[in-house]
């Protein structure tokens, strides 16, 4: 085998990758369209999920913290959605929480692609029963009975549960504290 | 075959023809003995849900292994092999005792019979199974049901009610808060009322046989007279849990239990005496055992202190097995003349 | 050629998981519910048989001795082409199976077919084996998916739908082990048991 | 005091004694038997060619049969009477071995030409190795390697000490015992004899505590040898079997190991049994060639045990009857102590001449191994073992039939001392697993 | 997109490049012979061929360093197969079995005494030889079942082995592990042996033995065509000169002699028919 | 680990093995399918202590002493060279921004690092090669050539 | 989850024991299972593991951020990380075949196996995914590999054990072996989420 195979042999891999290459990218360009509209739609429909009174959110950010103003129909502020990672029993919860303009709490939104719990216990955090327990509620409320609060936390799941209460209590104490100011 | 008249003929074997009275059987039931004492206790703690997790796991343990003696009977590879060598009812003894009082019967069946088929059996039976088969089983089940597993009932002494009432055992308690990062209250507020007594005579909650240490105690001196098990595996491992804790202690006591805490509480005990030692599965040389032991007493310290369960003992000792062949390979005893 | 015996090899004979033991690793890290290892099996079957029509197709134009880059540049690009598909049209499987799509790249079994099969015969051969090699995987992995999301989750969901759920129903006690790591090396072992007993049987 | 006392081998058990029923019994001398069958082989090395034919009249002490080869012994008539027959005869090692049996006149007279020495201690070392050699003399301690060979070191080992093995660790057995209670100043002869010959200074004389008479009258016999340029001196040992093994004794007396493969000479040593040295006396001193032995019959099969002084070629059948026969149904006989000694299916075996003792255990007390379980990897062989090998693995490596790896775990260091199956509680036959293992590494080795 | 063709057709041509310098130098050529010799053999790695297992084996064969019937496990069968790969003829080995050379189970021949210990053979015969009365007999522990490959070998209910003639390939593993060399192997189509290998004296044996051959010398005297006879105090037959008449096993006293297999006799000339039909089978 | 191949040729104390993946391939259940590398079959230099013959099968072995520790000189320098230069690149940048950026340096100084080891050990392995210790032993001769077959 | 503010040694707790490439995380088993057999083999093939995993990250890394990510053509990557450690395998095998032919004996037959060695793309992709520095990327290869080298060797030792035992006809050879790699993943688990990982 001399140096012109050598040339050769890169020549045909050099046309295959790039037939491949060109394939890939017509994929590509038809394939990311959808894939960035779904992760849109999935954001959006969180942000109305957990505070349905807004029509529409304006993004904002306080100290690199992100925040959404929910505005409603008439353009009036309807609360803000404000977005936590408490650390859980598998890691990060990534929790969004909807807080109505009376500082209640107006829902929470946890899916099962935002955490990494265990199944069968952990992962009973994204279940409505549990989420359900927080609206309406505020300050020292949010956080487990057993620390004084009034949310229940899910059997044999105490880490899981009082990760999200205590990410909830932070993330609408930061809102109280600091992210209320924003305009 | 023989008629009575002809004379009976020779017995002839190899040398030696004479041998030392320890039998199999023998150190089981030395095993079983020195279990007594913490088996009682539990059953006076935790009354009779205590009674009923111990025997359901002992009767089942043994009805699994004579089931699968039946069904192997006459295949080849195997010595003769029978339910009176005991090592079925200190497994299933052992597995009961690492129970919380009044784990589901059904729970406690399953775990005889991964002990006895999966871990034991599947491997080779008595003498060849590689990992703890009542600590697999526990692992096992702890993972499988962990609400049942970690749900220990008060200790109500003297057969009182010990229904439904459950509480976070010591090393539970502290798990859960350093588990929450230093946002709740101080490792102390947990240590500072306890009562060294009660963690001694077994007033605590915890699984049936690790909440007595001073019956443990007795055990384990017991077994180590008799030379049934020797110090190098329970001192080593204790040891190292003692040193470790002690480490952890002055570094940060805020965020750490005292030593004192750490050997009392949990199954250290348990395990350390009448776990770890178990011949199968742990290594066959002194030296090999003095690792084996601080191997598990510095993963015990190291799961209990910075992991997520609250008790490593299992783990530490599972993990440890794992390790057992390599420690056999590579700390051959010292051979006379080299 | 015995098209029919191309065809069945691959699901109990020749299975790759079972019997070849390969492609493992897809297998046990996914086949944790019967939907995310049917997904898993389908994607891989997809990109097996694919790579075995365009190997076959090109047998006769690949210089022998860069035919293993050439394998791989083929079957890369189809696993892309899944990857983007299955994240623009399937989001919540795509996000269950993680990184066990691009890797679908290192499945043995589908770099062992091109070479071993696709690369010396006929394009409707590779097409068969392909498929059935691909079924085979994909009732291996389904099979483990369903065992270990029952035992372990008291559920059996396909596409993202609950079949049934016996844990409320019969108010059975799931055996979390089973969706975790230990449970999936241990169910697979008695299965490989158990094909070995039926392939030993006849 | 002096440095054995500390040193101590590893490993090891204490075993039960069991020597009280004929340590305090002085020995008697066996009856002459009617017949005798003396086996060709008695040693370590090439088996003898029979000097006598069937017919032949035969005296006491007369040789008849001798080996061809440096490893190898002589054979002596040990009465007077006829040869009947030359065959192959049952053998205490369990194989039919050809022996010279002879019908005895009752006349019991020596040969002509035994003749002694009186300056015994002068002789040449050639010539007294020629003696050693014609008076059959092998090692007493059991293993019968031919003594002569122990006294012709190669010139390039140096030997700086001769020990005297009277530690007799086996149970039961109480010859040496005895011998050292009863012939201690012949048994230092011979100690000097060999001394001189291989040009030693200094000599021990290993005894386990447990024969205190034995260390003190041996004491009281050595105490104005420094003028003669030697140095004697009694080590008491522990009680510890296998103390008496000549690894662990050398180890216990002069803290030397002798390294794997290797021989005592390796590390300067020659050892000897006290019975050995006694047989060089009688054959340097009077010219006697070994014919008799001090054998123990014991055991709770036997009526009466006793220590006999038993003419080689003697049956096991004739010497129990002279212990007032058998009590109670026999189940097993042994060669032998308990611990090495070799199980007998017929009475119609010989005493030879490294038979210490025969033992007799009655029905129900004896222990049989056919059910053993798999080794549950307690250690207690591998704690005890002298030679700090792995029993267990052994074990092992035989039922799955690793011969190699046995190999390369040690396996060839055993000396069989039996500890390991003494000690095991899954009652597994560890010797025999070793045995069988060594014999395929023989027959490996012959392949190659 | 163009990009894209250019950044990976790049690599491609670099990495094409490379590798073929690469295979160019590491190239060799694979034998495709080997993979369908290996399918061909029974893959039992049984080592009777002398080779490293069947794969040791498949290359020996494809070398030329080992003749295409050196699988005696395989028998005619997989002597024809790998042959038909070779492309050349099959040469038939015949094919062995083994001969327990015993008859003397636990009701012919008695215990000398009571034996404990490891339970085979090998052991067994490592104290005083062995049990059994005959220094020469079966001890009856199957270490030969446990050995054989094949499953071929199974104890009967008077501790004697039997081989079943249609698993038996031949190997000889058993052979070799006897420690008493009571296993003999015999070509196929022989079916008369003289089932005893003690070396005693005719009385002795006697006394031991119901079955031993007592050598009376009958049989010799029956034999029309010489095949047997007497050396050692034991009687012989020569496998090459017997033609399964059975003449001797009348003749035998003592019931040493016999047709050890049931079934229709097989004589010499099956060997022949055998060779024809998988000569036709290759054809086919 | 053992080995089994066939010697092709002799020379004094050494002989030429033909070698085959056979071996440590066994245990692999992807040996079917697997066809690494293309070659299947490589000579090696082994000392031949036991005088097998040209033609004879052989088992040879690398002390497992002497394995690891070349397998630890050749895989595990130049990743540990690797680390070093990466993480001596990670400081330059910290300490004199001004050089570029972390990642850069990092990557360029981790691979001069690399390769440097790697020249290192070529040159190493010179001697190495001729270290007879790290040689391959012959241990036994499986079968002798059959000379008429 | 690994970012690029831990420190080294919580890198390599967390790959080595945490999330154990084998046990826990199922990457690397084709090799895991097969080359397991003797425990010095093991340990041979856990240290070219490591070497290879360490330079395929490093050059995938390269490849990324030099390369991909700059030009916008991030959907070639398993395309040519791919095709990058395909020729890298097979340029080390030829570098130790020419410079030491002794140790390409005794190590270089293990070399192709890691190609198809999943664990090395997977590597490769998770540090592009949790978008680690190339010292954190290097540290967390390591690690990874060296996670792999330990269960692969304690693996070993087990199966050396496990090969001298009566296992029951039915589940000898593969099947015992999984079933003893779930009980190793079950005592693993014992280190869920050390120091929060
Ligand atoms: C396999 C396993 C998984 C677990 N998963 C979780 C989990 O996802 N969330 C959680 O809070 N605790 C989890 N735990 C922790 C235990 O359930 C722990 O006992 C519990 O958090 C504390 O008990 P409690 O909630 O009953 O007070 C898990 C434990 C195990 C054994
Ligand atoms: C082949 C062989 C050669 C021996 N050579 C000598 C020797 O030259 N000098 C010596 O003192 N002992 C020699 N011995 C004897 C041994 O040291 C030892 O005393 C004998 O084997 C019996 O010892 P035992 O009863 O402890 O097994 C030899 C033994 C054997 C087997
Ligand atoms: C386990 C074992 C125990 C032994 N016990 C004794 C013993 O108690 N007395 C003895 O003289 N020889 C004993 N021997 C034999 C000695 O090792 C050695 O062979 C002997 O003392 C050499 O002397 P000899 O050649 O004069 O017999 C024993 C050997 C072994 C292997
Ligand atoms: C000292 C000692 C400790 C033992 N410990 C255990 C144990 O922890 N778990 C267990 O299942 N069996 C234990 N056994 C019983 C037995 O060894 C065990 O079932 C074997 O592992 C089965 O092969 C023990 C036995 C002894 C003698
Ligand atoms: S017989 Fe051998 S292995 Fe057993 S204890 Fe004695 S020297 Fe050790
Ligand atoms: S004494 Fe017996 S059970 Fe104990 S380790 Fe030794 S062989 Fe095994
Ligand atoms: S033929 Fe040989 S191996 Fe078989 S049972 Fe009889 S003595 Fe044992
Ligand atoms: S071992 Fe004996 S019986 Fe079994 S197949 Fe081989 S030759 Fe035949
Ligand atoms: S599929 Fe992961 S290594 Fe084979």
């Amino acid at each position: 085998m001399g140096f012109r195979d050598i040339i050769k042999m890169g020549l045909i891999l050099m046309t295959v990758c790039a037939v491949s290459a060109g394939a890939l990218s017509l994929v590509y360009s038809v394939t990311k369209v959808v894939i960035d509209e779904n992760a849109r739609i999935s954001d959006a429909k969180k942000l109305r999920e957990v505070l349905p009174s807004a029509a529409n959110f304006v993004e904002k950010e306080i100290k690199g913290r992100p925040l959404w103003i929910g505005m409603d129909k008439d353009g009036k502020e309807a609360g803000a959605v404000i977005k936590a990672a408490p650390r859980g029993y598998g890691g990060p919860i990534k929790t969004t929480i909807g807080i109505n303009p009376d500082k209640t709490i107006s829902s929470i939104a946890i899916t099962k692609l935002d955490q990494t719990e265990t199944p069968g216990l952990g992962v009973k955090i994204t279940m409505e029963s549990f989420r359900g327990q927080f609206k309406g509620k505020k300050g020292e409320e949010l956080k487990l009975k057993k620390d004084g609060g009034s949310i229940d936390a899910i059997t044999a799941a105490t880490i899981s549960s009082r990760a999200v209460a205590n990410g909830v209590k932070e993330g609408w104490e930061w809102y109280v504290g600091e992210g209320q100011n924003v305009k | 075959m023989e008629k009575d008249k002809e004379p009976m003929l020779f017995l002839l074997t190899p040398s030696p023809h004479i041998r030392a009275e320890e039998s199999v059987r023998g150190l089981m039931f030395s095993v079983i003995f020195a279990l007594v004492p913490t088996a009682l206790a539990g059953m006076y703690f935790f009354g009779v849900q205590a009674i009923s997790t111990i025997a359901v796991a002992t009767a089942s343990s043994m009805l699994f292994e004579s089931l699968y003696f039946r069904l192997t009977a006459g295949s080849a590879g195997r010595g003769p092999q029978s339910l009176g060598d005991g090592s079925a009812a200190v497994t299933g003894l052992l597995l009961g005792l690492n129970l919380p009082p009044g784990f589901p019967w059904w729970g406690t069946v399953i775990g005889s019979f991964v002990a006895i088929i999966l871990v034991k059996h599947l491997f080779g039976g008595l003498g060849y199974n590689i990992f703890n088969p009542a600590l697999a089983a526990r692992v096992f089940l702890l993972i499988s049901w962990p609400v049942q597993m970690t749900a220990f009932p008060k200790p109500s002494p003297m057969f009182g009610n010990v229904d439904a009432v459950t509480e976070a055992t010591p090393l539970t308690a502290v798990k859960m808060l350093l588990l929450s990062h230093g946002s709740v209250k101080p490792v102390d507020s947990v240590t500072s009322n306890l009562n060294l007594f009660d963690l001694l005579i077994g007033n605590r909650g915890g699984s049936i046989g690790e909440v007595s240490a001073l019956m443990l105690l007795l055990g384990g001196a017991y077994l180590i007279y008799r030379r049934t098990i020797s110090w190098h595996i329970p001192l080593s491992f204790i040891c190292t849990v003692g040193a470790f804790s002690s480490i952890f202690y002055l570094l940060d006591p805020a965020k750490a239990a005292s030593p004192v805490f750490h050997l009392l509480n949990g199954g250290l005990f348990l395990g350390a005496f009448f776990m770890a030692t178990d011949y199968v599965t742990s290594p066959i040389n002194k030296r090999g055992m003095l690792i084996f032991g601080a191997g598990c007493g510095f993963l015990t310290a190291i799961i209990r202190q910075y992991g997520s369960y609250p008790e490593g003992v299992s783990f530490a000792i599972l993990l440890m097995n794992m390790a057992m062949p390599l420690i056999d390979k590579y700390l051959s005893p010292r051979r006379f003349g080299g | 050629m015995d098209y029919t015996k191309t065809f069945t090899n691959g699901i109990l004979k020749e299975n790759p998981v079972l019997v070849l033991i390969i492609g493992l690793c897809p297998a046990l890290a996914t086949g944790s519910s019967m939907n995310d290892g049917f997904g898993m099996g389908v994607a891989t079957t997809f990109v097996l048989v694919a790579s075995n029509i365009l190997v076959s197709m090109m047998r006769k134009y690949t210089p022998d001795s860069i035919r293993l880059p050439i394998f791989i540049v083929i079957i890369s690009t189809f696993v892309t082409i899944v990857d983007y598909v299955m994240h623009a049209y399937v989001v919540e499987l795509y996000a269950s199976l993680g990184i066990f799509i691009p890797l679908i790249v290192v499945n043995c079994i589908i770099l062992a077919r091109a070479e071993a099969f696709a690369y010396k015969n006929s394009v409707f051969a590779s097409t068969l084996d392909g498929l059935g090699m691909g079924l085979g995987f994909t009732l291996t992995i389904t099979t483990l998916g369903a065992i270990r999301e029952l035992i372990g989750n008291g559920t059996l969901s396909f596409f993202n739908r609950e079949l049934f759920n016996i844990s409320t129903s019969m108010n059975f006690q799931p055996a979390l082990v089973f969706i975790m790591p230990p449970g999936a090396f241990i169910v697979i072992g008695f299965m490989i048991a158990g094909v070995r007993w039926a392939l030993k049987r006849g | 005091m002096s440095l054995f006392q500390k040193i101590a081998f590893r490993g090891g058990v204490h075993l039960p004694e069991e020597k009280d029923g004929t340590n305090g019994l002085p020995t008697q001398t066996c009856p002459l038997p009617g017949k005798v069958v003396i086996p060709l082989s008695q040693h370590t090395g090439a088996i003898c060619e029979p000097l006598v034919k069937s017919g032949d009249l035969v005296k006491k002490g007369q040789k008849i049969g001798e080996g061809k080869s440096f490893i190898t012994s002589t054979v002596h008539a040990s009465i007077s009477g006829k040869v009947v027959d030359i065959s192959p005869q049952p053998h205490p090692s369990g194989n039919n071995v050809p022996a010279i049996t002879i019908e005895s006149d009752g006349k019991d007279e020596w040969a002509d030409g035994i003749a002694g020495t009186g300056d015994y201690l002068y002789i040449d070392p050639e010539k007294l190795r020629a003696i050693v050699l014609n008076a059959g003399i092998v090692g007493l301690g059991g293993a019968q390697f031919p003594t002569h060979v122990k006294l012709s070191p190669p010139k390039d080992k140096k030997i700086e000490y001769v020990i005297l093995n009277g530690a007799e660790c086996e149970p039961f057995i109480t010859s040496d015992h005895r011998l050292m209670v009863e012939k201690p100043s012949e048994i230092i002869e011979g100690l000097k004899i060999i001394m001189k010959a291989l040009s030693v200074r200094k000599a021990f004389i290993g005894i386990e505590k447990n024969k205190p008479d034995a260390i003190s009258i041996l004491k009281s016999q050595i105490s104005n040898l420094k003028s003669q340029n030697m140095d004697i001196e009694v080590a008491p040992l522990d009680i510890k079997y296998p103390q008496g093994a000549e690894k662990q004794l050398i180890k216990s007396i002069v803290n030397r190991e002798i390294p794997s493969g290797g021989l005592p000479m390796d590390v300067g040593v020659v050892v000897n049994n006290v019975g050995t040295a006694h047989a060089i006396y009688n054959a340097a001193r009077h010219g006697r060639p070994l014919i008799e032995r001090v054998v123990t019959v014991t055991g709770s099969g036997v009526k009466e045990p006793k220590n006999l002084l038993a003419r080689i070629g003697t049956s096991l059948d004739f010497m129990i009857q002279n212990c007032g026969g058998f009590a109670g149904e026999p189940e097993k006989v042994i060669v032998g102590g308990p611990m090495m000694g070799t199980a007998q299916h017929t009475l119609k075996v010989p005493v030879i001449k490294g038979t210490s003792a025969i033992l007799v255990f009655s029905k129900g007390s004896a222990r049989a191994d056919s059910d053993y379980l798999a080794c549950i990897r307690c250690g207690r062989c591998i704690d005890s073992c002298p030679m700090g090998i792995t029993p267990n693995l052994y074990g092992i490596y035989y039922e799955r039939g690793m011969v190699d790896a046995a190999h390369s775990w040690n396996l060839m260091d055993c000396i069989e001392c039996g500890i390991c199956s003494y000690t095991c509680p899954a009652h597994r036959p560890l010797v025999q697993f070793i045995r069988g293992l060594k014999s395929e590494i023989h027959k490996k080795k012959k392949k190659a | 997109m163009l990009s894209a063709i250019i950044g990976l057709g790049a690599l491609g041509c670099i990495f094409g490049a490379m590798l073929s310098l690469a295979s160019k130098k590491f190239h060799v050529q694979l034998d495709p012979r080997e993979e369908a010799l290996i399918g061909a053999l029974p893959g039992t790695n049984c080592g009777a061929c002398g080779f490293p297992g069947c794969q040791g084996m498949a290359k020996a064969v494809l070398k030329g360093e080992a003749p295409t019937n050196s699988c005696t496990a395989g028998g005619a069968e997989v002597t024809q197969r790998v042959s038909a790969i070779m492309g050349v003829e099959a040469v038939i080995k015949e094919k062995e079995i083994a001969v327990i050379m015993c008859k003397g189970g636990r009701k012919e021949a008695k215990d000398r005494f009571r034996y404990a210990g490891i339970h085979d053979c090998k052991a067994a015969s490592m104290i005083a030889g062995g049990a059994k009365s005959c220094g020469y007999g079966c001890l009856g522990l199957a270490t030969c079942e446990t050995v054989c490959p094949y499953d071929a070998i199974k104890m009967d209910g008077n501790a004697l082995p039997v081989v079943d003639e249609k698993k038996c390939t031949g190997c000889g593993i058993c052979a070799a592990n006897c420690p008493k060399f009571l296993i003999k192997m015999i070509r196929e189509p022989n079916q008369i042996h003289i089932r005893c290998n003690s070396l005693d004296k005719g009385a002795v044996t006697r006394k031991n033995c119901s079955v031993g051959c007592i050598v009376c010398k009958k049989c010799e005297k029956a034999c029309p065509v010489g095949a047997i006879t007497i050396r050692d105090n034991l009687a012989v037959i020569d496998p090459f000169k017997c033609d399964n008449c059975r003449k001797c096993v009348a003749s035998c006293p003592t019931d040493t002699i016999e047709n050890y297999y049931s079934g229709e006799p097989r004589f010499a000339s099956l060997i022949e028919k055998q060779l024809d039909e998988s000569q036709s089978n290759a054809a086919a | 680990m053992k080995e089994e191949g066939v010697v092709v040729e002799t020379h004094g104390e050494f002989a030429r093995v033909e070698a085959r993946r056979g071996a440590s391939c066994e245990g692999c259940a992807a040996k079917g399918a697997c066809r690494p590398g293309g070659g299947d079959s490589m000579i090696i230099e082994a000392l031949n202590p036991i005088r097998a013959k040209v033609g004879d099968r052989v088992s040879f072995e690398l002390a497992p002493g002497a394995l690891l520790k070349s397998t630890f000189l050749l895989y595990m320098m130049p990743v540990i060279f690797l680390v070093a230069g990466a993480v001596i690149g990670e400081e330059a940048a910290r300490t004199y921004p001004h050089w570029g950026n972390k990642e850069t340096l990092s990557i360029l100084s981790g691979g001069m690092f690399f390769l440097i080891s790697i020249l290192a050990l070529a040159l190493l392995n010179k001697r190495l090669s001729k270290n007879v210790k790290l040689k391959p032993v012959i241990k036994e001769i499986l079968s002798f050539k059959q000379r008429n077959g | 989850m690994i970012d690029n503010e831990m420190t080294w040694y919580m890198i390599a707790l967390s790959a080595i024991l945490v999330n154990n490439i084998v046990l826990i995380r199922f990457l690397a088993l084709c090799s895991f299972f097969g080359v397991s057999n003797k425990i010095e083999v093991s340990l041979s093939m856990g240290m070219a593991v490591i070497f290879v995993m360490t330079l395929a990250s490093a050059v995938s890394w390269a490849i990324w951020y030099f390369f991909l990510f700059p030009l916008k053509i991030e959907f070639l990557r398993t395309a040519s990380f791919i095709l990058v450690i395909a020729t890298l395998v097979q340029l080390v095998e030829m570098y130790i075949k020419k410079t030491s032919p002794a140790l390409y004996n005794a190590l270089g037959i293990y070399l192709p196996l890691i190609t198809t060695n999943c664990a090395v793309l997977g590597v490769a992709i998770l540090i592009i995914d949790y978008k680690l520095g190339f010292l954190t990327s290097i540290i967390y290869t390591i690690g990874v590999a060296a996670g792999y080298t330990l269960s692969i060797v304690l693996f070993a030792g087990i199966r050396e054990r496990i090969d001298m035992a009566p296992i029951p006809e039915i589940l000898k050879g593969t099947p015992i072996i999984f079933i003893t790699a779930g009980i190793m993943s079950l005592a693993f688990l014992g280190f869920t989420h050390l120091f929060g990982l």
